[in-house]
């Protein structure tokens, strides 16, 4: 078994800076890495056999709605619709081989794929009242409650950075999911879109 | 202290009526057509030429550019072709008796990357071997030369160096093109705006003139000049061109005291930008990758084009744009021209000149008169005809000029 | 010190609040709520600076964005140029200078935070005057998502300058209520201080904030000065109301001659007072309210010049009525400057104006008189404000009822309202807003219930305007009318317009340009109407509608720079990418390359090492012991299916649809005409699992590609994609020693060579406990191998393999020594030694097309030009002195003497200093190069020219024994 | 900015998507069997219309779907969409027809 203190998440190393960079309050947003999550790539037809058993075997059903997650099972896993045959399967750290194994065996014959991309991106919390603002800042989406909300996921651009974008709460807290080359540079970018929030509103 | 622009002359030509036919009918009357008019009758004699103009004359992308004059092309052929236009903008002033600010202050291309400095020597010596000034300036030599460049090592593409081509400069568009227009009415030459071409006049597989909004107009020779809509033309003829039309945007500041001695060009940062005459900072944007007709672009490429300006140049930071447009680039497969004859008799194409349309104007209209005169391609253009695209000799400056200029 | 013009009471500034400036160095005192040119004209400064090309003297001549004079550099930590003093806003500790159209760049770095913020909406309302608060509450009423905005610190617009009533109260209330409701609905966002600069398809428009700009020149922590929002609406409502035009007449250009409407909306807003003794010069109703605003402010008018022969008897009433004379059918033919200025009040004045009677002509049918005035409102008509609409691509159209361009064909989801198309009269305004309000709500979705506006009074639907383009000059005819303005930042006058008229000119394009009319600052806001008034005059038109306006451009409002850019500046100016064992080399002082976003270590220098030194000492090591590279740059895409192998067959020149599982082979890409598009290394792992290699440049490119061909040309492959490049650490250990590296790493594996040949992978659990797959991979000809684990343990992984290797002195390298070690062996750099006109057959690897099959690009290589036999081949080169290192990009000639012009054979693409060969050496592409085999060619050089003998490209272990170890 | 709709995720910026010109050029289905002037006209040649124009769209920073779209080359308005995916004909319904 591979001993866990070799592993490095790409922000492990700024976890102290990303909390000190987070604020409570009326206006407050906080930044953390989530990190080691599990992520799955799965790429199948939506409609075969494998997907039923699929989502039998992860407790949960594909999501066929664009941009939007399913979650459920034993393991909490959730599934992120990433386009018409392609998912991301999240689970919690060390929940990958199972689940890969889950997948690969209800896949069987069909075509498809199951790829491990757990190590290709990390994930970033970013949470509290002002987390929009914050991504409005550089995200073209419109995240209004009407039209995205928790359960909504999407892939876009954050700034000149692409992202899954997946609420998670409706506080709004949002997890962002982004590559880990790219992680040092969007980290700077929220930091520095968080700054605002750290300092008394422009009076009216 | 900014400088009042040279008044235009008392005289600029005349609004003739179109008449029955010419020897030759130019369709387009921006630079390029105004050119070809101009070398038909100075260097071939011919005068019994129309130029026919769809709305006001040197209103398409000759009112659009960002004025920039080099030569400093990679490909050899396309060296020599604007080469011989640099030349041309040298004694064109004289020649043509209009003041149009031809400023010889000199181009930079930086260098931001290894891979960067690898074409940019290979192409100053490449420029060298084929008669065009070209120098290598290190990092030192670029600040001396253009002090505002911001040239610290700590930005995110530091500048490794630059090309420069010392004979290049700007010119003032609008006056280059009455001085072309004036001048080839004076030799006789029908200026007619106001006037669409709507289709071509064939006999057999002739052409022998064009449908025009203002009546049929016959001719010995027809010559497509018609940047941004050669592809609409062409199509009334039945041809199909290796030719898309992208938009293309530009923008001035407000006047300003001058900081900026020369024109500086960088591919990787993505910025051009010259000190006009007045004071006005020019700059250019990025090429939209959609296919577009509505002279004007998607804002985001000026954006960019601002951060990128900063980029290189701090104290532009409050500047202001005080204004933006839109031209219409066609742009062709291997970012290279089309001059020549067509697979339709009488019918001939000057197109594709992507971003390098306004620094080429003379030589364009010198070896396209020539083309028309003679009925064969003058050496210069003779590599740039519609064949490459079958026998795969393609003449591919994307290599140097993946962006704009 | 000057009589103070600021009234004793009014206006929308706050007298407890008193404000110390300076402008042109002078010390002076506003008030909070004043721009800069209210606080100027209450201290009796009236001109600003001179104009540009005519030194002439120019005064404040309007009070908002239209202002053609009153341009001044506000000074500061770094100082801004060009600001309007009619829009800059008063703070304690404001300094300017006047500037006559010229402004001045700061060197120094400006550290204020510019942003942007992206926002949808249902209904964005431009403008917050009556139109448009009108259209906000009902849209926002029904539930709608509403974005307000309007360019001033309050909603109100005109009202704010104005006296007019609404439900019986002072319009000012009815507008505090507004405010109050909008800012109860809970989607209703109100921007102040927002210019909407542009309207861009799709209903996507950008709206300039400046958010700090009124608090001082320094930064607000945490806050942006100013704010580039960019919004997409469902539908629009216009509301932009209109500007005043000017009127063209002799000496028009004095300082006192203003706008009516901004006398009202100094005397009325700012409490100040431009002038005493005042003369008012109209075409139409409005002026009336300036000059009966003037009387009851304690000015004097003296009279009141109408160029209509009967306008509205009401309106000659009330202003006889208050004791101004109404002068009829006439104009201002000329003006006169006050010789004598009160000291310290400013500069040149106008002293006196000249009435004459106009007939239908427009030409002059009376005696002249003059009236002394130190100021002269102007009202020449009213242009609606279409900036934004034509930006919209809506068309306009000429009204000659209105004598105004008004708003014809939408483009895009949108309406104008109020004066903004031409309804000038308060309740028709409001109306109008309302109305327009709960019609964009409906059409985005929201159903409103229809709202009466409420009524008011104070003024009534305008009678016709009678414009007069050009007021004739006492003498002469327009060729001398030199001192009729018509721009009077650039200084154009009727003659220059006259004089390009003679020239030829009949565009109004062409006469714009030939006289520069409308290119200033001001972008003709106010002027250009009046511009193509003259023009059609002079052209005999029969209106301006015949001769069309200049198209309009964005920005509505000069934008800086900084605030275009926003935060993509310094290090948020473009991503760096970088691998997991970064850390590593920042530590142990890499030198980085820019490698498209990714920096890569070039090379590790060690203290006082030079380049060179440091490269030949990382070859070396790669060359005779063990060196380690992060290679963990190149794109990674899993190809999975059962169809893969015959995908990649297809992508690829060469085959691999048989090549065995644990096997890899090297491949290279075309486009559809046959030249290079990238190369990498593909691993089988399994049947239906290839993992494919691109180059660091080329990745996202190569994903796009394949996606490309698979999802548009062969969907009936079974195969999926998926980009891996971050999931996988790779470090290159390489050199004849690396073999004890690795089985120092990998107990488990067998690294001997029959074991574990050359171009195979094995999976194996590291030392560490770590799972990796190491292939036997090399790109330098040396014994390699590559280890890949999960990113995650990429770091600690590199330096396992630094710590065991410590004993050989194991060395790390960079992108510069990886290039000798290839170009030692002739392996191309895809980007570096092609550059999109090379074939796989010009880089010699004629061995690499299959001839067998079809894949992208094949068919090109039969067309003439590219099946020619003499193209430019890749070849090796030796300078004939072994010490001399030939430049890359140098060109090549036959003979030793060439003078240009002249044709080059070919340039060289790659040039190093080899430790292994003990000499320099280059790679090239030269014209029949592999034909030219021992030839000399010669790089002419500034330096002079250095000769070289072609060679094949591959110089180092030509047989390829070191590759096993 | 346009605004363009895929076919699978709605409405999103022009910036997330990659232009791949004129739609509907299929790659011939035997080259060999084709001149150098057919060759050539499909390598180079390509429609380039004044008014409504079929091109090729790849959300790239999306689903990464490539689909068609009409457009009109001068106002931009946005005629029709269509996903060319072949999972559209086997039920999943794209958000926009």
């Amino acid at each position: 078994m591979t001993a866990d203190t070799l592993r490095r998440s790409p922000l492990g190393h700024l976890a102290d800076v990303l909390a000190a960079h987070s604020t409570g309050g009326e206006r407050g947003v906080r930044l953390r890495e989530v990190p080691f999550l599990a992520q799955l790539d799965l790429q199948l037809h939506p409609h075969g056999p494998a997907a039923q058993r699929i989502a039998t075997a992860l407790g949960t059903p594909l999501p066929t709605a664009p941009n939007t997650v399913t979650a459920g099972g034993p393991d909490d896993l959730q599934v992120l619709w990433l386009g018409p045959q392609e998912w991301l399967v999240l689970g919690p750290d060390g929940s990958a081989p199972t689940t890969a194994g889950l997948l690969r065996a209800a896949l069987a014959d069909e075509p498809g794929s199951v790829v491990d991309v757990g190590a290709n991106r990390t994930t970033l919390e970013l949470a509290g009242p002002a987390a929009r603002h914050v991504l409005e800042k550089g995200c073209a989406l419109d995240l209004h409650p009407r039209v995205f909300g928790p359960g909504r996921c999407a892939q876009t651009l954050l700034g000149k950075v692409n992202v899954i974008l997946h609420q998670v709460d409706a506080e709004p807290a949002y997890r962002l999911l982004v590559r880990g080359s790219f992680t040092q540079y969007l980290t700077d970018w929220l930091l520095d879109a968080m700054e605002e929030y750290r300092h008394p509103p422009l009076p009216a | 202290m900014s400088h009042r622009l040279p008044e235009h002359p008392d005289w600029l030509w005349r609004t003739p009526d179109p008449r029955r036919s010419y020897d030759v009918v130019i369709v387009g009357a921006g630079g390029h057509g105004l050119a070809t008019a101009y070398y038909l009758a100075r260097n071939h004699g011919i005068t019994n030429v129309a130029v026919l103009e769809r709305g006001w004359l040197a209103g398409g992308n000759m009112a659009r550019n960002t004025t920039i004059i080099r030569s400093n092309y990679l490909c050899e052929e396309s060296a020599a072709l604007y080469e011989h236009s640099l030349k041309l903008w040298e004694v064109l002033p004289q020649e043509l008796e209009y003041d149009f600010l031809f400023s010889q202050r000199g181009v930079l291309n930086l260098a931001h990357t290894l891979q960067d400095v690898r074409e940019g020597t290979r192409r100053v010596n490449a420029n060298r071997l084929g008669g065009v000034d070209a120098e290598w300036l290190d990092t030192d030599q670029v600040r001396e030369f253009c002090p505002i460049v911001n040239t610290s090592p700590e930005v995110r593409y530091p500048v490794l160096g630059a090309t420069l081509q010392p004979r290049a400069g700007i010119a003032k568009h609008d006056h280059v093109a009455w001085a072309l227009a004036r001048k080839a009415d004076e030799y006789g030459v029908d200026l007619i705006q106001g006037c669409e071409v709507t289709g071509f006049l064939r006999d057999g597989d002739r052409v022998v003139g064009v449908r025009t909004s203002r009546g049929p107009i016959g001719a010995g020779r027809v010559a497509l000049a018609a940047a941004g809509h050669s592809s609409v033309l062409a199509d009334l003829a039945g041809l199909r061109l290796p030719v898309q039309s992208h938009p293309l945007q530009a923008l001035v500041s407000e006047l300003l005291e001058p900081v900026h001695p020369t024109v500086v060009m960088s591919n990787h940062v993505h910025v051009y930008v010259s000190q006009a005459h007045k004071g006005e900072l020019v700059m250019g944007a990025g090429v939209d990758s959609y296919n577009g007709y509505g002279q004007r672009g998607s804002f985001h490429q000026i954006e960019h084009q601002m951060a990128a300006a900063l980029e290189l140049f701090p104290i532009f930071g409050r500047a202001h744009v005080l204004r933006t447009w839109g031209g219409i680039v066609d742009v062709t497969p291997d970012a290279s021209p089309i001059i020549g004859p067509t697979p339709v008799e009488n019918l001939y194409l000057n197109c594709g000149w992507g971003t390098g349309g306004f620094k080429a104007t003379p030589a364009s209209g010198w070896v396209y008169a020539h083309t028309i005169a003679t009925g064969e391609p003058h050496p210069l253009n003779a590599p740039f005809a519609l064949e490459r695209f079958t026998t795969g000799a393609l003449i591919d400056e994307h290599g140097a000029a993946a962006v704009a200029h | 010190m000057t009589r103070s013009h600021r009234l004793p009471y009014g206006g929308r500034v706050d007298r407890s609040a008193p404000l110390r400036f300076t402008f042109d160095g002078v010390e002076y005192t506003g008030l909070r709520g004043d721009t800069l040119a209210s606080a100027l004209l209450a201290n009796g400064v009236l001109d600003v600076a001179p104009s540009l090309y005519g030194r002439r003297p120019r005064g404040i001549a309007t009070a908002g964005v239209e202002e053609p004079n009153a341009l001044v550099q506000v000074d500061g930590p770094c100082s801004e140029p060009m600001r309007l003093a009619t829009t800059v806003e008063l703070y304690e500790g404001l300094a300017a200078t006047g500037l006559c159209g010229l402004g001045r760049l700061d060197p120094t770095p400006d550290e204020t935070v510019h942003d942007k913020m992206h926002i949808h909406t249902d209904v964005l309302v431009v403008g917050a005057g009556p139109a448009g608060l009108g259209a906000a509450l009902t849209a926002g009423r029904s539930g709608a998502r509403v974005v307000l905005v309007d360019d001033q610190p309050e909603p109100g617009g005109s009202l704010l300058a104005g006296r007019e009533s609404i439900d019986g109260r002072p319009a000012l209330d009815w507008v505090a209520d507004a405010r109050t409701e909008l800012a109860t609905q809970t989607d209703t966002r109100i921007l102040t201080r927002s210019t909407a600069i542009g309207y861009h398809d799709h209903n996507y428009l950008l709206v300039a904030e400046h958010r700090t700009d009124h608090l001082g020149p320094h930064p607000v922590p945490g806050i942006s000065r100013r704010r580039l929002w960019h919004i997409r609406a469902r539908r629009v409502v216009l509301a932009t109301g209109a500007h005043e035009r000017p009127m063209v007449f002799a000496g028009n250009d004095l300082p006192g001659v203003m706008s009516a409407a901004a006398v009202r909306a100094y005397v009325n807003r700012y409490a100040v007072l431009p002038g005493r003794r005042a003369v008012v010069l109209t075409t139409n109703d409005h002026a009336y309210a300036t000059a009966l605003d003037l009387v009851a402010a304690g000015a004097q008018v003296a009279a009141l010049v109408d160029t209509r022969p009967k306008p509205p008897a009401d309106l000659v009433d009330r202003a006889r009525g208050a004791g101004i004379e109404v002068v009829t059918g006439s104009a201002v033919v000329g003006t006169r400057c006050g010789t004598a200025v009160p000291p310290g009040d400013g500069g040149a004045r106008i002293a006196a104006v000249r009435i004459a009677a106009l007939d239908a002509e427009d030409a002059i049918s009376g005696p002249i008189r003059e009236v002394a005035c130190d100021l002269l409102a102007v009202s020449g008509g009213w242009s609606p404000a279409v900036h934004l609409w034509s930006q919209s691509q809506g068309t306009t159209r000429y009204e000659d009822e209105q004598a105004a361009f008004v708003p014809a064909q939408a483009a895009q989801d949108v309406v104008s309202a109020g004066s903004a198309r031409g309804v000038l009269d308060l309740a028709g305004c409001l109306g109008d807003g309302f109305a327009a309000g709960a019609a964009a709500a409906a059409l985005a979705g929201f159903p409103a219930a229809a709202a009466p506006p409420p009524p008011c009074s104070g003024d009534r639907p305008p009678a016709r305007p009678r414009p007069v383009w050009i007021v004739p000059g006492e003498t002469g005819g327009p060729a001398d009318w030199h001192d009729h303005y018509v721009d009077l930042q650039r200084d154009a006058t009727v003659a220059d317009v006259q004089r390009a008229i003679r020239a030829g000119m009949r565009s109004v394009e062409h006469i714009k340009r030939y006289t520069t009319i409308g290119t200033a600052h001001d972008q003709g806001k106010a002027s250009g109407v009046s511009a193509t008034g003259v023009i059609a005059r002079l052209l005999g038109a029969r209106s301006p509608g015949d001769v069309g306006t200049t198209t309009y451009r964005g920005p509505y409002v000069p934008t800086s720079f900084a605030l275009l850019a926003g935060r993509e500046r310094g290090a948020l100016f473009d991503p760096v990418r970088t691998t997991s064992v970064q850390p590593w080399h920042v530590d142990h002082g890499a030198v980085f390359e820019n490698v498209g976003q990714w920096k890569r270590p070039r090379y590790y220098p060690r203290p006082g090492e030079s380049m060179a030194a440091a490269v030949e000492r990382e070859c070396r090591a790669a060359r005779e012991g063990v060196a380690v590279m992060d290679a963990g740059t190149l794109g990674k895409i899993d190809v999975i299916g059962p169809d893969a192998g015959e995908f990649l067959n297809r992508v690829y020149t060469n085959a691999f649809a048989k090549l065995a599982v644990g096997s890899a082979r090297y491949g290279v890409m075309c486009r559809a005409d046959g030249m290079v598009l990238d190369d990498g290394v593909t691993l089988r792992l399994a049947d239906d699992h290839f993992i494919t290699t691109t180059t660091t440049g080329n990745a996202a490119a190569v994903l796009d590609w394949l996606e490309e061909w698979l999802q548009t040309e062969w969907p009936e492959l079974r195969v999926r994609l998926t980009s891996v490049t971050e999931q996988w650490a790779t470090v290159a250990v390489v050199g004849p020693r690396s073999r004890g590296v690795v089985a120092a790493l990998a107990p488990d594996l067998d690294v001997s060579n029959d074991a574990f040949p050359f171009m195979t992978a094995r999976r194996t659990r590291l030392a560490s406990g770590v799972e990796a797959r190491i292939c036997r991979i090399s790109f330098s000809g040396e014994l390699a191998f590559e280890i890949n684990v999960a990113s995650w343990y990429g770091l600690a992984t590199w330096e396992s393999v630094i710590r065991a290797g410590e004993p050989l002195d194991i060395t790390p390298y960079g992108t510069e020594t990886m290039h000798v070690l290839r170009a030692e062996k002739g392996y191309p750099i895809i980007g570096q030694d092609t550059d999109g006109t090379v074939t796989p057959q010009d880089l010699g690897m004629e061995w690499i097309v299959s001839q067998r099959k079809q894949f992208i690009g094949r068919r090109s290589f039969r067309r003439a030009d590219t099946a020619r036999g003499d193209r430019r081949q890749l070849v090796g080169l030796l300078p004939v002195d072994p010490a001399v290192l030939l430049p890359e990009g140098a060109q090549l000639v036959a003979d030793a003497e060439v003078s240009p012009p002249a044709k080059a054979l070919g340039h060289v693409t790659s040039s190093y200093r080899s430790a292994a060969l003990g000499r320099t050496f280059a790679l090239a592409l030269v014209t029949g190069g592999r034909n030219r085999l021992g030839e000399t060619v010669y790089a002419p050089l500034p330096g002079g020219v250095i000769a070289a003998t072609i060679t094949d490209a591959v110089l180092y272990d030509p047989k390829g024994t070191r590759r096993d170890g | 900015m346009l605004l363009i709709a895929c076919p699978w995720c709605g409405e999103r910026d022009e910036l997330e998507f990659h232009y791949g010109g004129q739609a509907h050029v299929a790659h011939p289905a035997d080259p060999e069997a084709l001149s150098d002037g057919e060759w050539a006209e499909y390598l180079f040649v390509r429609d380039n219309p004044k008014g409504p124009f079929a091109e090729r769209w790849s959300h790239a920073a999306g689903c990464r779907r490539w689909f068609s779209v009409v457009r009109h080359t001068v106002t931009h308005r946005i005629l029709a969409v269509q996903s060319n995916h072949p999972t559209a004909a086997d039920g999943t319904k794209p958000v926009t027809a």
